[in-house]
């Protein structure tokens, strides 16, 4: 579809919605309900259509959108099946039509959800209680921050402990919540063996050490063995620990992050737990933790005592809120139902063929010419997912990742991630199947970035230019940071535009 | 799952090299490995059960169809038109991921039309992707004063919503970091329910990095004296933020018109359901200027050219300044949020055009002020302010009633009567915040009206 | 997408959907429980996959199916905006999970619905009653057929009643649904002034005239004004008079079928009355009767007493049932829907807009060289839909309207339809805009039909090879009459291509 | 409407040269105009106001959800998987129309899909698309069985349902029209509710054009003796028509290995939901043989070669025998039908595959056998036959009660009973068909017992 920007749609006078006409009663001069000067005088420019047109647009958009459309092996997030059938029980008014200021006894559904749902984590991780307020794996994060601040606060020694000590493998979101809850930052690089060496942190850690956050394995797939020394080297020096279960698609069933001496933990539900990505967001960062943080939970908190739920909002030494409300409970719902079609049975098959898969698309893609791996030294099995590099390719051809990128997708499969800030690998690619994909689909996949890159080899021209056969052609972002060029809304455009 | 079947586990592992799946686990330390076994509930492998297992403990729940209700504060209830309803379960949507520009064109082209049509209803030039909620807008549009003025005082209405302000709190951080903002609460005049702008001027000093005011206000008022609260602001160097609701823009002045530097608002009543607190989401924009831009923590879709003369594309503008890009050292932070709601809400925009907007805001004045008109005339109920948008201060204290017990009577007639202030605001007695818009028809409130009157004379 | 056949898809063992396993009280020896020699042996070759494939597979199909995402001005049919709230309230558990049978205090609300709606199209109609049975418009047609056999039999002359009248513009489930139910029909051919002459049918009158079947004004907008006196010359000669108000659209609220003295009459809900079509249903074909057929009637009928609804089985004289139960209820309701949110005043707008935009389409269309117009003799505008003839640009280029269908969805616009048999006019097209499509719309497909026109001189290849960017190239049917080459079935298939 | 901004209506007018739109309704005469105005209900333009009333009304039915249901009988409760109202919802489905193979290229590849993998359950080859329902199918059958024999009686089972009996008892024709079929009813036998084998004998003769009988039956007994009556049938140049449950294919032989001609049945059960009736569907299958396939009413699709060598298309095959083709010389007639069900059919059975049907075959049979179990053991009730498919006769006749007594007293405890057969099936006496499926747990059938056993008690 070449389908133009809404706002250069409809026609005068076309209505989309019409707003109930006011009952007679009802009926009132609107100007004498208003303040002196407080009323809008222009209308807002915004287009006029019909519900159709309306309807169409968007239909045409989304079918312009590849989501799990084609065969997406992407890497990080572990993309999974989204159920339908936890669309269609979301969406029921009993849950959708619910607001969560409701008398208690009309929220007992969600509230055992809720309950149900903490006590499947509790069990997956050893801690002692979960919230879902957080808005998504990085406000998990931030969580964490706000508690650490709140924790050292109460001991007096929140002035003293300025540091967060983290890995340059471990997700941006640690380091820039840590940051943003007001803590200096401390980013251990990689050691010999592809994970920071047990020295680096030692010498990282000090009196002035407010947490340890980390994710474990990295998203190279390397598992750090020591994380348990780490743990005690920072409980030592009375830091708090926090496990980044961003990757928890490969260990999941295997390790509980309280065993290993985690304070606390955290797991997306939009993605590991079978919540869709919804191109980021609504999205749960579910953030448990052991007893003794229990009293600096946001909250509320669910409370069962005999068979009755309820919300209990007292915590005085409570961090109060990281968002309104108790966080995006239809993900919650659709996490909870993902855990119970597959039992502690089933989610130790998706581990297994999770990695299992990992390893064999690995296998695959080392037999293309230039695909390299990270850390091609470690030996031991990868989890989950794996870092190759392509640099071999970008030297041989001048074709880099985001052409090949761009030239993937006109096979109908959606590009591969490629890496978080900052680049470690030259040239990164990170694509991972997860239990969802097919051998046939992650065949199909290999099979076409082998093309791409032959065809890097043979017409780097048309892997440079490409995509051509999608909705659009390759996009020209060299302008979007120039302030005479960036247009986030219509009207910044047409101004811009007027104005080059 | 896919690779399940028996023979095509063994094709796999053949493959690799490997006979026992747990071979592939072999970097996980012996020690680490759990102790004892993982005890979850029993599978409920079939659609059939489980379906019926989540129906049946979701029907425990009552909602706005099973009851009349009249909660807001911070989650409304507001009418989704069906296409938003569609576009909310598509799928391409709904599993949509980070592809290439081109495909997720359709989705980018979606969510620039979000900031397009907010910028439209706010005036405002340059809009930010949605965040989590208002109150997470406020918290980051409050940091960005911070960072643009290097002061750190902020004030804010006295009566600003709970929820919102203990977000607030956590993103202005405690005294003992560095970059403590430090929260100052304005008093409310108690007969508009707008700022008491002399306290406001007694306030403003040259360390205040913003004023903070909403219209409506937490409480429903609308502020009449927005120019003048961004004047005064203006006059000592601080920067003017505007708490706006969306919807009433049709009918109220966008917060460009009076001079606000950053407006923040939810989105959720832009086509999203409530979703027990699950639909909220919060939107930040500013005026187009490098100053504000640069200090975005959000990801923003720009509009871009592509290869094809002609042709638009978009990609992601000033990403490098995200957490993203620079980690630690980027503004705040940033990550999955409430995009696929971006989409609902950019075509709820577009349903309703400027006609729509402004019938359905007239709609809403005119509902409430027949609310306050019905439940005013009941003996002992009083109604705090003059001019209420979607929500309204309805003070039982004269009746000798608290609002839990009238709550709990209402319950007992299918109703869920408003949110209670007096935990909250004790300077309001017993008051409860009735919460009024297009859903309530006349009937509804005649309905509201009748049972507190016969509550009342018990 | 290139998308394999289904039964191509998936790999032995892989399950997209897992039936309960039954409780342990329930397990039985499943051999026991069936007699002898019932059990199946072979499973059957369907294919196995899982469900995330399923769905993929089918929602590619979908992407690759038009429907209403391009612009579609199908004649015949009235293609209407299919109000999305419709689908939302009509796939509500209250209406989806509702059992026909079930008692009728627990009916209450599917039965009002009925009731009042049937109360609307005796309004709209002049009629006494209306039934919902008829799962289209044909089986409407076939409902008055069957009544018409009852009616006559009631009087004893069924056996003399042997001939069915109707046109050879109106549409053919007239014909056939008489000959069906065992009439003999008489087609009544086109006059000069593009409707058969009165003296036509007053020459095919007689004692063995059993019904008049007709519709009016026909799919090339001309609505015959002698109709009040077919009807007169039917009755007097004792045959019933039943109204195709399948082009209902340009007479709506301007006419009353039985006000011109029709004893019967339809309408299709699934069109007309804004129901999807669903690619053809589900459907339903609103069969109305004036008093004196009431009954005949297939039954039940929906009867109200004090504000209750019941179901009325009574009926002796009744034809019984041409369907199980009481036919597409959510059309019905869908169908209500529509006329509650337009009012009379809406349904006489959506009448004058669709005879505008007709006529405005028109103007534009004999615009484009090589377009006539059917009867172009006949000055006055036509309603609703108009039948064109490209004859001319076939004869001068070779191009038929079937290429020229071919290469219009090039160009992201659906073709027009042709025209039902016998094409009267040849090389015909019949686009219809009615209410729905916007101007901008209608530009747009008349732009594409002439750039086809246009290319049809400039370069008729491209247009006889097309379509060009479609899911699959020219279909060649030439085979699928040929019982070698057919093929219903994959199996069929199979079992062909290898013979071949 | 797009066009009724009354600008754009203005520039249509103009464009088409009049001033009043009155002028285009000229074709009408004077007297055939509307006598007096029209009086509908007032319009409710408003989405939210129009949603309101419709959910308010159905609000007013009970159903499946709201009761624990055993209702069946042409209409079953099973479970439709999510992804079938996800196809059954999809707008591009939702509003296809007749477009170009190209165009149509995913719907018509679905019901090709369709098609196909109905024949592999039934292992039969030629299938078309389906008609409005099973007791259509059937009568569409017997009139090509009828066409094909030149004969003029049909044979059928005594306990045919009395629905689906009538629906062919309309297509059969009355003995004044030339073209009757006289429907002859054969007996059942009583112990194992299959055909009379000794009956039909009697009645088979060699102006029987076709000899129906279902398995399971109408009444849920599974038939024994499908290949002595299909033998029996063939014997005398008859054709055998086999109506079946397409779930029951899992467990039980396809039609093809008994000897069945033609094979009728219903798609409800394939995903659809029960709709109040307006979910049925019937499908017509049979050899691909030309002397059968020249009979067909309906439409069907054939796969075919496109352009370009190796890609499949799809289009319409035999359209000439429809009556599109050739008016009333066409074989019945035929149009628009349950085409969109038939996508969601193609979906449901894709997902269930062949252990799908194997295991929710089997764990019908297995629930069945449960309830009667369970339903046998109270007094004074009697199951009837002894191999029971999805639904069973449960005669109560023992217990002195009337079914319709029982059933009122179940509805007082949230429960459907089963359908009255006392009317239809006098020789049953107070005999209710219960219908049990995969979605019926044991705790149902338990709370079923244990409510019969309360009421019976009584």
């Amino acid at each position: 579809w070449d389908e133009p920007v809404v706002l250069e749609l409809g026609r005068p006078g076309r209505r989309g919605f019409l707003a109930p006409e006011p009952e007679p009663d009802v009926r009132a001069d609107v100007d004498a309900l208003l303040p002196p000067g407080v009323r809008r005088e222009a209308p807002p420019a915004l287009p006029e259509l019909s519900e159709f047109e309306v309807q169409r647009h968007y239909l045409h958009l989304a079918q312009m959108t590849l989501g799990m459309m084609g065969i997406n092996l992407f890497g990080t997030c572990t993309m999974k099946y989204n159920p339908r059938v936890n669309e269609r029980v979301t969406a029921r008014p009993e849950l959708a039509e619910v607001h969560p200021g409701q008398p208690e006894e009309t929220l007992q559904g969600v509230l055992e959800v809720v309950h149900r749902f903490e006590r499947i984590l509790r069990e997956l991780s050893g801690m002692e209680r979960f919230v879902f307020q957080p808005g998504g794996g990085a406000d998990a994060a931030y969580t964490h921050a706000c508690i650490t601040r709140a924790y050292h606060a109460s001991r007096g020694e929140l002035e003293r402990r300025t540091e967060v000590i983290t890995t340059i493998q471990t997700h941006p979101c640690s380091a820039a919540t840590a940051a943003a809850a007001g803590f200096d930052v401390i980013t251990l690089p990689l050691g010999p063996d592809g994970y920071p060496t047990l020295e680096s942190l030692k010498a990282a850690v000090s009196d002035r050490t407010a947490a340890l956050m980390v994710g474990n394995p990295d998203d190279m797939g390397i598992y750090n063995p020591e994380i348990k020394q780490w743990v005690e080297a920072v409980h030592e020096a009375g830091g708090l620990c926090f496990y980044d279960h961003a990757n928890f698609n490969g260990v999941m069933t295997r390790i509980r992050a309280r065993e290993l001496g985690f304070d606390a933990c955290m797991y997306m539900l939009h993605k590991t737990f079978a919540g869709p990505k919804g191109g980021g967001g609504p999205a749960v960062g579910a953030y448990g933790c052991a007893e003794h943080l229990v009293p600096f939970l946001p909250r509320p908190l669910v409370e069962e005592r005999d068979g009755r739920y309820g919300l209990d909002h007292d915590g005085p030494q409570s961090i109060g809120r990281v968002r309104e409300y108790w966080g995006n409970v239809p993900v919650v719902v659709k996490a909870y139902s993902w855990v119970r079609a597959l039992g502690a049975e089933g989610l130790r098959q998706a581990a297994d063929l999770s990695v299992i898969a990992n390893n064999y698309m690995e296998t695959r893609l080392l037999e293309i010419p230039g695909v390299t791996k990270s850390h091609p030294q470690i030996a031991a099995h990868r989890l989950e997912m794996t870092r190759y590099s392509l640099e071999q390719v970008t030297e041989e051809t001048g074709i880099d990742v985001h052409d090949i990128q761009n030239r993937m997708v006109d096979y109908g499969v959606d590009a591969p991630w490629l890496a978080h800030e900052p680049w470690l690998i030259p040239q990164p690619i990170t694509p991972e199947p997860g239990e969802l994909w097919s051998k046939e689909d992650i065949d199909t996949w290999i099979d076409v970035l082998a093309a791409v890159v032959q065809e890097a080899h043979d017409d780097p021209e048309r892997v440079r230019t490409a995509p051509h056969n999608q909705a659009i052609h390759q996009v020209d972002a060299s302008g979007v940071d120039d302030p005479d060029q960036w247009a986030t809304t219509w009207r910044a455009h047409l101004r811009k535009r007027a104005a080059a | 799952m896919a690779n399940s079947a028996p023979d095509l586990r063994r094709e796999l592992l053949d493959a690799i090299g490997v006979a026992d799946p747990e071979q592939l686990f072999e970097q996980i330390p012996a020690d680490h490995r759990l102790r004892g076994a993982l005890t979850l509930p029993p599978a409920l492998r079939s659609e059939v059960e489980l379906e019926r297992h989540l129906r049946t403990l979701l029907a425990r729940n009552g909602s706005a169809e099973s009851h009349l209700s009249f909660l807001g504060r911070g989650v409304w209830p507001h009418h989704v038109p069906a296409i938003c309803d569609e576009l909310a379960q598509r799928t391409e949507f709904v599993t949509s991921e980070w592809g290439t520009p081109a495909s997720d064109h359709g989705r980018n082209q979606a969510w620039f039309e979000f900031a397009s049509q907010l910028g439209e209803l706010l005036e405002l030039d340059f809009v930010g992707l949605p965040v989590y909620s208002w109150g997470c807008a406020l918290g980051h549009a409050v940091r960005m004063a911070a960072r643009i003025t290097g002061r750190r005082r902020v004030l804010v209405p006295a009566d600003l919503d709970p929820e919102r302000r203990a977000v607030l709190r956590t993103y202005c951080e405690p005294p003992e970091t560095r970059s403590h903002l430090t929260i100052e609460l304005v008093a409310v005049d108690a007969e508009t329910g707008g700022l008491d702008l002399a306290d406001l001027e007694r306030r403003l000093g040259d360390d205040v990095a913003a004023v903070y005011f909403e219209t409506p206000t937490s409480l429903g008022a609308i502020e009449g004296r927005a120019a003048e609260i961004a004047a005064l602001a203006r006059g000592r160097g601080a920067e003017t933020i505007a708490g706006v609701d969306p919807l009433s823009l049709g009918v109220l002045a966008p917060p460009s018109s009076y001079g606000a530097d950053i407006a923040v608002g939810s989105t959720q009543p832009l086509g999203i359901h409530m979703n027990c607190g699950g639909g909220t989401g919060g939107f930040i924009a500013t005026r187009d200027e490098e100053r504000y831009a640069r200090q975005y923590p959000t990801l923003q879709v720009s509009i871009a050219p592509t290869r094809v003369p002609g042709e638009h594309g978009f990609a992601m503008a000033l990403f490098e300044q995200s957490s993203y890009g620079r980690r630690e050292e980027g503004n705040d932070w940033t990550g999955n949020s409430v995009y696929l709601w971006a989409v609902v809400n950019a075509a709820y925009m577009a349903l309703l055009g400027p006609q729509g907007f402004r019938d359905l805001g007239e709609l809403i004045l005119q509902r409430c002020h027949y609310a306050a008109r019905r439940l005013g005339a009941l003996d002992g109920v009083r109604i705090r302010y003059p001019h209420a948008f979607k929500e309204l201060v309805v003070d039982f204290s004269g009746s000798g009633r608290t609002v839990a017990a009238i709550n709990a009577a209402l319950l007992e007639r299918g109703i869920f009567g408003g949110s209670d202030l007096s935990t909250d605001h004790p300077e309001l007695g017993q008051s409860a915040l009735y919460c009024v818009t297009e859903v309530h028809a006349q009937e509804d409130i005649d309905r509201l009206a009748d049972a507190l009157q016969e509550v009342l004379a018990r």
